[in-house]
């Protein structure tokens, strides 16, 4: 066994091995708590050295096993997917030190549960990531689906259960009903379902069956939330701080546009994605989400509604991209990184206000920049990454998206992305500003927990705040390394 | 008239059936269905022995042509039809629907010994045997025990 | 091929007018609610049709439908309606429907094929040239028995009537489980069952043609044992003949007394060895180099070799035909006589438990 | 099929005679233990004829792999004069299968017979069950159609009583209404066997199938199909015929419960595809125009209709039982396509519930000791209780919705497969909804198990340590068969070409 | 002179028919239980000797006729048991004999049925 098939199998096994141990030593607090975060440190380890080996040009494959004759759950890296994997499970680790002070804090019950499935999760979006073929990825996807249910419903009570229904009915449906139906088709048109770079089904479907492809594909893999698929997201917002955090700004929607890139860029490739008559309706429908998603984040009062749905509408963006093709993908992967850093840090914040004060409402956050100035400060911090301006990494996602937009004529998603970063301007800077700085006479909340912000969760806002500001200088790097992907397409 | 009379028994034998059927399908009591499942399986077999029939025939137990009965059986025969239907001179019926039905008769028995044997537990058990009253009794009672 | 038309002869003449009383017996079950009448109406049926097998050359099946059907079914069914009940409800006309519609459909559908089969009787019918035919030509050399129907039975089709052997066992055992062995009536004195009228000494009349009969009847049973090969009858008739000599032993001398003499614990054991009998014929012919069931070898080739040649028809042993067949027959007797037994204890042993919940 | 011809080790002797003893070690072993001494004998005899059984059918599928078709005389006497064994690729999977299962059911059985039934009649119980084994299996190696009726009797009439008698009354009526149902289907399938007699003069299915080539279409051959289908639809449970079996699998003891919808249904359908592919064959027009407008359609409403009914079940194990009758759609839309690809996607699907549902109510039965109630809402809060007994359920479940890394999920996956070659658009839109529907009927089993609280605070603890080896033995086949499923799609593809289909999407 | 023989043997087996008949009308129109299973029981056993005296005449002198007369002994001995069973079992039951003019319990049966 090569050290690239080692390497990928260590991957894979790492955080499933991690999952078993936590089950089995749940009991012991500590313990357990210790090994999440480290196994989370030796997975962004591995992870990196995956990258490089990418980045080296060297592709490490494995075939782990043959269901059927010609479908194989195989792996296979490429820069996107590398780049992906190393996200998640940075990401990861450094939720891992989060939860451990919000769970704590909050006294959560089945702690043991939810880091199992935790680990359950990320061995999905390992999966998802080095997925070699449009199969496994759809295995692993459902893998992702099914182990973050327990999460969404960690609570158990009704209205924990009934968001768990929801989320599980609209994101396994639609894989079911679209998504599957779409690999299939594939599978039966191409013989495999492998990426293939500059497309798989070059020569093997007409533009009209790929039009039908891409829409079932689209609207299949729900994690993206393109309108009218997105309802899952507002709802699983029931879920506890570090799961809407990880999950649901990182993760599990990161996910489903990562397939939308890798589709694009593998299956379909660019002349296919534009010969197709579907592209430009699926592109405008991008667009109205994108705009509609931030008008209504607008109006929410609720944090985490509200940071849900403005992920819907920088989600929209990605699928844009992906949508576009060619060398909008580079853009929509580096807008995957930094949409992914930047909400994860919005996400904290909101948690910790959550568990010290236990306001969750952003119109009773005003002067609570005063005593939490470190958690408002990377509040700030992302909201600038999110709405794209510098010094930080969302600023060049943001501006490779819009330009590619011009650039391949689709100058209605470029102007419903400007619209919309003014837009979230107007719904995120609020919260930080007025936390800062609120207006004379304001009371703040009291602190319900004593001592204010868990320490623990602290460190990771800071971390992820400051990653932020790394990721405006490592732009650069990162397109060129996904260059490929964009070459690929061409 | 020779078609109605060729095809008479079969005619018959499936309104036989059809009213072991019919009385299977219609009553609400489980002895009467059992009684109606009875006459249904054996009226296939009447179907069956119908077939094997052989006009002028004799049982399917070898028989000398010379003997006195082979003699009395082929007096009001055609030597012709004997020739052309009967085997060492002697016209047998078709043993092979025999020893079918023999087993069907078997089975119809087996099946209505545990048929009747289910039904007096459910006398048992409900009080009834009446398919309308059990089902009544099973909405009504809750998690019931036999 | 001639063309083929049913002669209007006796024989038909009788058929018509025996398959008429069925109909109009038939409808007659249909339309009572006495289930004591429908169940004697069903006997009167079996008879009948017994009757009109024979009409149709089917002595074994007459035979048979006699025994099972007008015999020992109703036996089993009075029992049943002793311990449930003896009449049912009226149906709605509207529930009728349905089934009528189901039965009109099957019906037609039986109709249509049915008008498309050959004429009554006719010899060159495609059921009657084929496998039928070579039965008839090859039994006697083959297997030896002049009653082909055994010959076909227990030799050419042995494995079905393995399989006959198993479901009667498999029907006993079925019982057993819901109806237990009759332990109740072993347990408890008096008993209000089945053999209550039996059970008062004042039966004298019954008792003393009881015991004439009963000999008779098992007499008749063997005979009809071991003159299957040459007539009708078999280990099957036989043994619910034997069978219904053991019910009305019970009948008048009372249950207790009969489970004295044929333990139900017998009586199961010797239902399950009436199958290992069979089966085991099948084993011996496994060991011995032939196939399962092929009573050829039976016996090992040395032992046949010292035969005299009497044995030999056309070159082949019959020899190990004959002992497979009284064999198997043995099985089915065995199995069949103890598993009507038992059924009968089940039966009979079982105290109408009228209370809404019995035992379970 | 190549892996089994190094995978069977018997003597020569014992080979030859392998289709007989398959089905006469089961019949033996019955007799034995109905004169067994005691309760645990009979189990050690009932565990050791079905793992004769299979040991048996594993040295079959070897012969079947090196030579095709195992073909055995009865008595000796060549068909049509005597009943033979013919034994093809299709026959050793339902072999393997029945008595794989029953080595499990089995094994199984030691314990649920203890909580379920009463002391003097577990021995007769194993011995009802041995019968139903080898009747099965007998079903699914003869050649001839009137045996093949006496072995769907031998399977049925212990099969009613062993039903009836349990701990739940609503057995009763339920095994009632089984045995009405399930001897009117083989009554049925008696008078179109006689219509084929009638028309062919013979019962061997080979040769009824070269005469009937030869004989071209008659009423009487319509009749006698359409007397046969209807017939085993009812045995099979095929929609609308499946009004007996939701109340007899959910009430009925778990043995049963374990063993039958994981195989007596199942073994009907083997049947039915024999009469349709080798005895018929679909180059007869009826044939052909019955799969495509009658049973195809039928079995998409089948597919959808019952798993709907599925999800508003309060009793768990009828949850089961409708998601049975609508998997039975699935496995009949498969063979309605007439394709190989159709045919092997459903007999694979067919492997996969066989598994699926034996564990599944395994699992049930296995906490039968401690759950005395079947409605879903006593099951609330049972996975932290029992978490090795209903994790193997969970994972049984997610096969069942067809999720991702089970077997389930590739069976539906050959299914929509073959859909597309067959140019069946509106089968793939059929089996996606009716999967969405499955993945409700899941979710709600596994949120009322792992998501709810327990009712009540005494711990309804694990299932018996012999429970869970079986248990998780399917358990595991299931997943082990979502990753590499090349034994039973081997298996199945085998099946579908012994069955005469040829490969690609010629069906209309 | 076998022709004479088959004759007889014929005429009394229609002979034996025809007193079945005449019982079987009894037992529909005779009034209570007891005249009624008087008259299924003679028939059963008057009947079924004629017929079977006149079948013996019709085989001749063989072993059927042997199986024939076993049979008769048979009926001999069964019917008048079975009748003396049923009647006496009626009695124990309950069941009365109806004694009296005959227009009277004839339109008392029908009143009954009514």
């Amino acid at each position: 066994m090569s050290t690239g098939e080692t390497l990928i199998l260590a991957t894979l096994l790492l955080p499933l091995f991690t999952a078993g141990v936590i089950r089995a030593i749940g009991r012991a607090e500590d313990v357990r708590d210790t090994i999440t975060l480290l196994a989370g440190i030796a997975l962004a380890i591995l992870c990196a050295a995956m990258l490089v080996r990418t980045g080296e040009g060297d592709a490490p494959s494995l075939v782990l096993a043959h269901p059927l004759p010609g479908l194989d759950i195989a792996f296979k890296l490429e820069p996107l997917g590398a780049l992906f994997a190393l996200m998640s499970s940075t990401l990861w680790a450094v939720n891992s030190l989060y939860s451990f002070g919000y769970m704590r804090a909050k006294r959560e019950t089945n702690q043991t549960r939810f880091y199992m499935c935790f680990a359950l999760a990320m061995a999905g979006v390992m999966g998802v990531a080095m997925a070699g073929n449009l199969f496994t990825m759809f295995i692993f996807y459902e893998v992702l689906t099914f182990a973050t249910y327990p999460l969404v419903a960690h609570k158990g009570d009704a209205a924990a259960r009934r968001a768990g229904r929801i989320y599980l009915g609209i994101l396994a449906g639609a894989s079911v009903l679209l998504l599957l139906p779409a690999i299939i088709i594939i599978y039966v048109l191409a013989g495999s379902t492998d990426f293939v770079a500059g497309g798989l089904l070059v020569d093997k479907a007409g533009p009209a069956t790929a039009g039908l492809l891409l829409a079932l594909i689209v609207f299949g893999a729900a994690k993206a939330a393109l309108f009218p698929v997105h309802a899952w997201l507002p709802n699983a917002m029931v879920a506890p701080a570090p799961v809407s955090a990880m999950l649901h700004a990182v993760a599990v929607v990161k996910a489903g546009v990562f397939v939308l890139l890798k589709v694009s860029g593998y299956i379909f490739g660019a002349d296919l994605m534009h010969a197709n008559p579907v592209t430009q309706w699926l592109l405008w429908l991008a667009a109205a989400t994108i705009v509609i998603a931030s008008l209504v984040a607008m109006t929410k009062d609720e944090i985490k509604a509200r940071l849900a749905w403005s992920t819907i509408g920088q989600l929209a963006y990605i699928t844009s991209a992906a949508l576009i093709g060619g060398a909008a993908l580079t853009a929509g992967g580096l807008g995957m990184v930094t949409h992914a850093v930047g909400k994860i840090t919005l996400f904290f914040g909101a948690g910790v206000i959550f568990a010290a004060t236990g306001v969750s409402r952003v119109s009773e956050m005003r002067g609570l920049g005063r005593r939490m100035p470190l958690t408002f400060g990377a509040f700030l911090v992302g909201s600038l990454s999110v709405i794209g301006l510098p010094p930080f990494g969302g600023m060049w996602s943001k501006f490779l998206l819009i330009t590619n937009a011009f650039d391949a004529g689709q100058p209605w998603t470029a102007w419903a992305m400007i619209a919309s970063s003014i837009l979230s301007t107007m719904y995120l800077m609020p919260i930080a500003v007025y936390g800062l700085l609120p207006p004379t006479g304001t009371q703040p909340a009291a602190f319900t927990l004593p001592g204010g912000a868990p320490r623990l969760s602290l460190t990771p806002i800071a971390i992820t705040a400051t990653l932020c500001l790394v990721l405006f200088f490592l732009a650069g790097p990162i397109v060129a390394f996904l260059g490929p992907l964009a070459g690929g397409a061409r | 008239m020779s078609f109605l009379l060729g095809h008479f028994n079969y005619l018959i034998v499936v309104f036989l059936m059809m009213g072991g059927l019919w009385i299977t399908f219609s009553s609400r009591n489980y002895i009467k269905r059992m009684i109606g499942l009875a006459l249904f399986q054996t009226s296939v077999g009447l179907f069956y022995i119908s077939l094997g029939k052989v006009a002028g025939g004799t049982a399917a137990i070898v028989l000398d042509k010379t003997s006195k009965a082979g003699e009395a059986l082929n007096a009001h025969l055609s030597p012709d039809y004997v020739a052309r239907a009967g085997v060492d001179g002697v016209v047998y019926s078709n043993p092979l629907p025999h020893v079918l039905i023999l087993t069907a008769i078997v089975v119809g028995v087996a099946t209505l010994a545990v048929g009747l044997a289910i039904a007096v537990r459910v006398r048992e058990a409900y009080g009834t045997v009446e398919a309308g009253e059990i089902a009544e009794l099973d909405r009504t009672e809750a998690g019931p025990r036999a | 091929m001639p063309s083929f038309a049913t002669p209007l002869d006796a024989n038909t003449i009788v058929d018509i007018a025996l398959l008429a009383m069925l109909a109009v017996i038939v409808v007659a079950v249909a339309r009572t609610r006495s289930l004591l009448t429908a169940i004697i109406l069903t006997s009167v049926y079996s008879f009948i049709s017994a009757v009109w097998l024979v009409v149709m050359d089917a002595a074994d099946v007459s035979f048979t439908e006699a025994v099972v059907g007008a015999g020992v079914s109703t036996i089993i069914a009075l029992g049943a309606i002793l311990l449930t009940r003896s009449e049912c409800s009226r149906i709605p006309w509207r529930e009728t429907l349905l089934p009528l519609l189901l039965v009109t459909v099957t019906g037609g559908l039986l109709v249509y094929a049915a008008l498309d089969l050959p004429s009554l009787g006719d010899p060159s019918a495609p059921a009657n040239i084929y496998v039928g035919r070579l039965y008839l030509q090859h039994a006697e050399h083959d297997i030896g028995t002049p009653n082909i129907v055994t010959a076909v039975l227990s030799s050419y089709r042995g494995f079905d009537t393995l399989g006959e052997t198993t479901v009667i066992f498999a029907a006993g055992l079925g019982v057993a489980l819901l109806l237990g062995f009759g332990e109740r009536a072993l347990q408890d004195t008096p008993r209000p069952s089945m053999a209550k009228m039996a059970e008062s000494g004042q039966h004298v009349v019954l008792r003393v043609s009881a015991k004439m009969l009963i000999p008779m009847i098992s007499i008749y049973a063997f005979y009809v044992q071991f003159h299957g090969d040459l007539g009708p009858g078999g280990g099957f008739q036989a043994g619910v003949i034997m069978a219904v000599a053991i019910i009305l032993h019970a009948l008048v001398f009372g249950l207790q007394e009969t489970m004295e003499s044929i333990p139900p614990q017998l009586a199961r054991g010797l239902s399950a060895f009436g199958v290992l009998l069979y089966a085991g014929v099948g084993v011996v012919n496994l060991t011995n180099g032939g196939n399962f069931l092929d009573y050829d070898h039976l016996f090992p080739r040395i032992f046949e070799e010292g035969l005299p040649d009497s044995h030999l028809v056309g070159g082949h042993h019959i020899w190990g035909q004959h002992f497979g067949i009284l064999a198997i027959e043995l099985g089915v007797f065995l199995t069949v006589a103890s598993t009507m037994v038992t059924i009968f204890y089940a039966f009979a042993g079982r105290a109408p438990d009228l209370s809404p919940h019995g035992e379970g | 099929m190549n892996a089994f011809i190094d995978f069977y080790a018997a003597p020569p002797g014992l080979t030859a005679h392998a289709a007989p003893l398959l089905v006469i070690g089961p019949l033996i072993a019955a007799c034995a233990a109905a004169l067994s001494p005691s309760t645990r004998s009979a189990w050690m005899i009932s565990v050791g004829g079905t793992i004769f059984a299979f040991w048996m059918a594993l040295c079959l599928a070897g012969e079947v792999a090196r030579n095709g078709v195992v073909n055995y005389y009865m008595g000796g006497f060549a068909p049509p004069l005597g009943i033979a064994f013919r034994i093809d690729a299709l026959g050793v999977m339902f072999a393997l299968l029945i008595s794989g299962i029953g080595v499990m059911a089995a094994l199984f059985s030691g314990h649920t017979l203890e909580a379920e039934i009463m002391k003097g009649k577990r021995r007769l119980y194993q011995s009802g069950f041995l019968l139903c084994v080898a009747g099965l299996l007998g079903l699914s190696a003869t050649g001839d159609a009137f045996n093949a009726f006496v072995f769907l009797e031998v399977s049925s009439i212990g099969t009613y009583a062993l039903i009836g008698v349990g701990v739940d009354r609503r057995a009763l009526p339920a095994a009632f209404n089984y045995l009405v149902m399930g001897t009117i289907g083989a009554t049925f399938f008696v008078i179109g066997v006689g219509f084929l007699y009638a028309a062919t003069g013979t019962l061997n299915m080979a040769d009824m199938s070269g005469r009937l080539a030869t004989l071209g279409d008659s009423r009487v051959v319509e009749a006698g199909f359409a007397f046969i289908v209807i017939g085993l639809g009812l045995k099979a449970a095929m929609f609308p015929l499946h009004g007996w079996l939701p109340a007899a699998y959910a009430y009925a003891p778990s043995l049963m419960g374990v063993f039958l919808s994981a195989t007596a249904t199942k073994a009907a359908l083997y049947l039915m595809a024999r009469f349709l592919f080798t005895v018929f064959g679909p180059h007869l027009d009826f044939v052909g125009l019955f799969l495509t407008w009658v049973m195809a359609p039928v079995a998409g409403a089948a597919a959808i209709i019952c798993s709907a009914q599925a999800i508003f079940q309060t009793d768990i194990r009828r949850i089961l039982a409708f998601s049975s009758v609508a998997q039975v759609g699935y496995i009949m839309l498969g063979v309605s396509m007439a394709s190989a690809e159709g045919v092997s996607a459903g007999l694979f699907h067919l492997f996969n519930q066989a598994l699926i549902k034996s564990a599944l109510f395994m699992a049930l039965g296995g906490l039968a000791f401690n759950i005395k109630a079947t409605k879903l809402s006593d099951f609330s809060g049972v996975g932290r209780t029992a978490p090795w007994t209903m994790t193997a359920f969970a994972i049984g479940t997610f096969s069942l919705a067809g999720v991702p890394l089970t077997a389930g999920f590739l069976s539906k996956w050959r299914l929509i497969e073959a859909a597309f070659a067959a140019h069946w658009l509106w089968a793939v839109g059929v089996i996606a909804v009716s999967s969405l529907l499955g993945l409700i009927y899941a979710g709600r089993m596994l949120e009322t198990i792992f998501f709810r609280a327990p009712v009540s605070e005494e711990r309804a603890g694990e299932a018996r340590f012999g429970v869970l080896v079986p248990l998780w033995i399917l358990a595991a086949a299931s997943v082990w068969y979502g990753l590499d499923a090349s034994l039973p799609v081997d298996l199945s593809t085998a099946a579908a070409q012994a069955l005469g289909l040829a490969p690609a999407g010629a069906a209309p | 002179m076998s022709e004479v023989v088959t004759w007889i043997g014929s005429s009394l087996a229609v002979a034996g028919a025809l007193a079945a008949i005449i019982g079987s009308l009894g037992v529909i129109r005779f009034p209570d239980f007891y005249t009624r299973t008087h008259a299924a029981s003679i028939t059963d056993t008057g009947a079924a000797t004629l017929m079977i005296l006149g079948l013996i005449l019709i085989s001749g002198w063989s072993v059927l006729a042997l199986k024939l007369a076993i049979i008769w002994a048979f009926i001999m001995l069964t019917s008048p048991t079975a009748a003396h069973a049923l009647t006496n079992a009626a009695y124990g039951a309950g069941e009365r004999p109806q004694l009296g003019p005959w227009r009277l319990f004839d339109r008392d049966r029908k009143e009954a049925e009514r």
